[in-house]
């Protein structure tokens, strides 16, 4: 990819274009969140300098359009990620807040006592807790699908733990920690053949692959906005309308409700159902921005990019002596995780960051990968559209001096 | 009159005034004027709950004909209740059902049948279009 | 209060400042959501232009700013409603999620069988449904305190309620219908007596009266930021550490654990515990920019003058016939709430934003006190520093020109 | 030497750097090179998790005078521990109660010992604290 059409793109970034400790600021730290572009950043504040107002059920104008705006994020979002209906997206804070609405709401209506849900071992904690906090409730089970030493899940035992008829399965599409992609696709057509509905967890995919949830057939498809460009405080589940009609409300209050009394209350039709309290319109508006920017790119090119950029970091890194890679499957994507012999990620980071090279260390909210791996931690550096090859010499060269200063 | 000259006709109506409180005056006048349902009507079963404001709406089938009777508490409301049922009350299934809503943003008031509005006048709408769908479904049994 | 004042502030708010179908926005739909000053949205901007990144635990430098910048709204907030620790803040999305997180938290720590918790009868829903839906679940019982025809609560029927052993009392500081400003210290007090713990909701106080919560002795405040000048997608949750302490998480992912495996997971200390997943770090910050906001201001004098808004409003609208306030406690804040005989409040709020001027209409998502007094809804007119006496004027001339015509 | 004299010797020995490099590479060296605590120590009863980084710590009394040892899994965390402990082991329970540590900023070092940092840190500082608040206690009763 010409290193102009990224350079382009990199304006739009101004926080990219600053010095930490008088070093030119290297982010890698995209699989935590990613930088917003301009216009992302622009919208939010039009809506406040001229759109602000609390939506549905005022009639009058600013109420009308602030009302309209979100709605037309809904749809936008829908169409992104091909969404049968505008009314499948629910907005939520964040993938986190997504699936404890669903280990709620979902384990309410489907997880009776001593029954299971499936999750594999490479889950983030968002994936994990949930799920296991539920289902101690409801003395059910967590079965965990293992991986290998490659940080590849183990598909045949896979198929003997849906056999022990889960009533959920929840997996990430690519891991956070060893960047893995999941075969989600044959896992859900797996999973539906025992009748078992899935849920993808698509915070590491969102912004770096095209979505297509209906081809997917996944049941649900969690996401947050700050990991693809746009504003904190935003986020998505998409679900299937069947699903979503069963379900009973995770939150009350606001606008989910439908007619109230002290003696019963009647909830309000999807997607509000599941949306309750004053809705986040300005960061709605402000994904609906992200997606906006996001598809105004040559998708394809930039995934290709993506890739090369973390092929020419795992090429370089390899070598360094005494590294070991954390996640080794062949598709992998967004970011490299390793760990060097005789030395703590913990000391390696903030070296590196004295260099101005900001990557994440520690177990990036997945601990029970680095018990499987034995490790204290890894350092992780996780790309995104706007980061050069340069970046990724520099990062190399600030591992390979801190490694030597530390050795 | 076919439902294309009724709409015409109203929005020929409309178009004296040039100011909004004037239509709206209009409106409000109709909204007044007009006993819509029978009061037996006016019951949960013929309920459409907007939230805002509440709409009753009955229909019936007569010589290849729709009958559509409606009502609600707010009067604008029931202004463009009127309007629609004026449009539509008398017509074949078929023609309501290929009908174009138009004219009720040439006389500034589409907003009224916006999803957001939840006066349930776009409720009724659905509602009206589904009762011409079932109509059509049953003539066509026949 | 000078109006030169007023008017200094008001240029502070970018958006009051237009028009809609060509007449100057009166604005005043303000317990819905307030308008943001310049100095909150440029906060979130900045913070996206130069310091956004997930924090907690990242040791890079971006990562540390943010992480201290988040912190510090933290115990700015907790200044300013004067919680003995900054940990007694939990961020939250507002006031609909803290009240979520109080009936499912409080509730698995205090609520068995056949207990009951009580409320009054001018509850917004976000402080009635959650609390319905969990006695549901555990079969137990909604006391509800009941009002007088001016909307005034029945303390002494409040005194025999709290006989009937509720085990938590949730109560609004101010209505949000009726404007009734309630006397919770004394019904702190008078609940402490029997050793029941006490919520208030302070969605409409906050932003417009002195708040302490150590010398209100509340044992949980909760409250929105869109309502009091701060962007929207964020609030707080203030509660005592002794009963944060003992309460169980709500939400599971994220900074909120302390170890995980997939037997079992220990959770982090205080606020952390409670706050799952991603944070809003750039509304936080807003919120933390509205709070320098209202404290740089003359708040004696800003009360007084919301007061004199309001005295103001009430005196025009008594000349209107058929008008009937809803609400006429002696002690009310911020709105002013009526019905006109013969006129639905849809064609009122109707007519009147053609002229320009935003009120909202409807139940106020409080359906009980409409059913209480026997109306569909009412027309509310809520006020904000920035409302100044002319639009009170031009709203008030509006109603009269709406009413001639819908009558 | 007091707490203060020993701060000051390690501001100056850090003072000859002028490069934070230099600065990290004699910390490095120092947390390489200094056995800190002796291995029964290392269980999980003197653990302070710190995410992060792991910090051991142990302390006990002998003459009026306090005498900790610590350790950490990372290298600049058990630097900067050999400094703190440097500064108040040997000192009497008052002393360390009173003591300042702008020596860490002056030289430097001052973030790692931010709450946000989760490196174990500032949780074993508080931990030494408490352990000379509670020597202190004991004096006091004798
Ligand atoms: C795979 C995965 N799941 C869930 C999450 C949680 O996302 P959030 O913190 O935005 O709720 C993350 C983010 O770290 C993630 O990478
Ligand atoms: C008294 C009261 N409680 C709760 C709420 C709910 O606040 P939010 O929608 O910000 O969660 C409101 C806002 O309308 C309110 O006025």
């Amino acid at each position: 990819m010409d290193s102009t059409y990224i350079n382009e793109i990199r304006r739009q970034f101004p926080i990219l274009n600053q010095q930490v400790y008088g070093k030119p600021l290297v982010y890698l730290d995209n699989a935590a969140t990613t930088q917003k572009p301009l216009c992302v950043i622009d919208r939010e504040r039009d809506y406040y300098l001229h759109e602000n107002c609390n939506i549905h059920r005022g009639v009058h104008y600013l109420s009308q359009m602030a009302t309209e705006a979100y709605e037309n994020a809904r749809r936008t979002v829908a169409a992104f990620i091909h969404a049968a209906a505008p009314h499948d997206i629910v907005f939520t804070r964040g993938t986190t807040e997504s699936l404890n609405l669903l280990a709620s709401s979902l384990g309410q209506l489907l997880i009776e006592e001593n029954d299971k849900v499936l999750i594999s071992a490479m889950e983030h904690h968002s994936n994990l807790v949930p799920w296991q906090q539920m289902l101690r409730q409801k003395k059910g089970q967590l079965l965990v699908c293992p991986m290998d030493d490659n940080g590849v899940l183990d598909l045949q035992r896979y198929e003997t733990l849906l056999d022990e008829k889960p009533r959920i399965v929840s997996i990430a599409h690519i891991s956070n920690t060893l960047g893995t992609i999941n075969p989600i696709k044959e896992m859900i057509g797996m999973a539906h053949k025992h009748g078992i509905p899935v849920i993808v967890d698509g915070a590491q995919s969102i912004a770096h692959h095209y979505i297509d949830v209906q081809s997917l057939d996944c049941d649900f498809f969690v996401f947050s906005g700050h990991k693809m460009y746009a504003p904190m405080g935003i986020g998505g589940l998409y679900g299937k309308s069947d699903w979503l009609e069963k379900m009973p409300p995770y939150q009350f209050g606001g606008e989910m409700v439908d007619q109230v009394s002290f003696e019963a209350t009647t909830f309000n039709k999807l997607p509000f159902k599941f949306e309750a309290g004053t809705p986040n319109v300005g960061a709605a508006l402000g994904l609906e921005s992200a997606v906006r920017f996001i598809e105004s790119l040559d998708r394809n090119q930039i995934e290709a990019y993506e890739s090369a950029l973390l092929q020419r970091a795992v090429e370089q890194l390899s070598e360094i002596e005494g590294l070991r890679f954390i996640g080794q499957a062949a598709k992998r994507s967004g970011l490299v995780s390793f760990v060097i012999d005789g030395i703590h990620p913990y000391d390696l980071g903030t070296i590196i960051d004295k260099m101005g090279v900001a990557v994440r260390t520690g177990h990036h909210c997945a601990e029970p990968v680095m018990t499987r791996f034995g490790i204290p931690g890894t350092v992780r550096a996780s790309f995104a559209l706007y980061n050069t090859m340069e970046e990724v010499d520099v990062f190399v060269k600030a591992v390979k001096k801190a490694a030597a200063m530390l050795r | 009159m076919t439902i294309k000259e009724i709409q015409d006709a109203i929005v020929e109506d409309f178009s004296m005034f040039d100011d909004w409180m004037d239509r709206y005056a209009m409106l409000i006048e109709i909204g007044k004027e007009c006993p819509l349902i029978d009061d037996k009507y006016r019951d949960d079963k013929h309920l459409i709950n907007g939230c805002q404001s509440r709409v009753w709406l009955s229909a019936e089938m007569k010589d290849g004909k729709v009958y559509f009777a409606a009502d609600s508490d707010a009067v604008i409301t029931k202004g463009i209740i009127y309007l629609l049922i004026k449009v539509f009350s008398g017509q074949t299934p078929s023609d309501i059902l290929d009908s174009d809503l138009g004219f009720l943003d040439k006389i500034g008031l589409k907003e009224h049948l916006s999803p957001t509005r939840s006066n349930g006048l776009l409720s009724m709408l659905k509602q009206m279009m589904l009762y011409a769908e079932a109509f059509k479904l049953q003539e066509d049994k026949k």
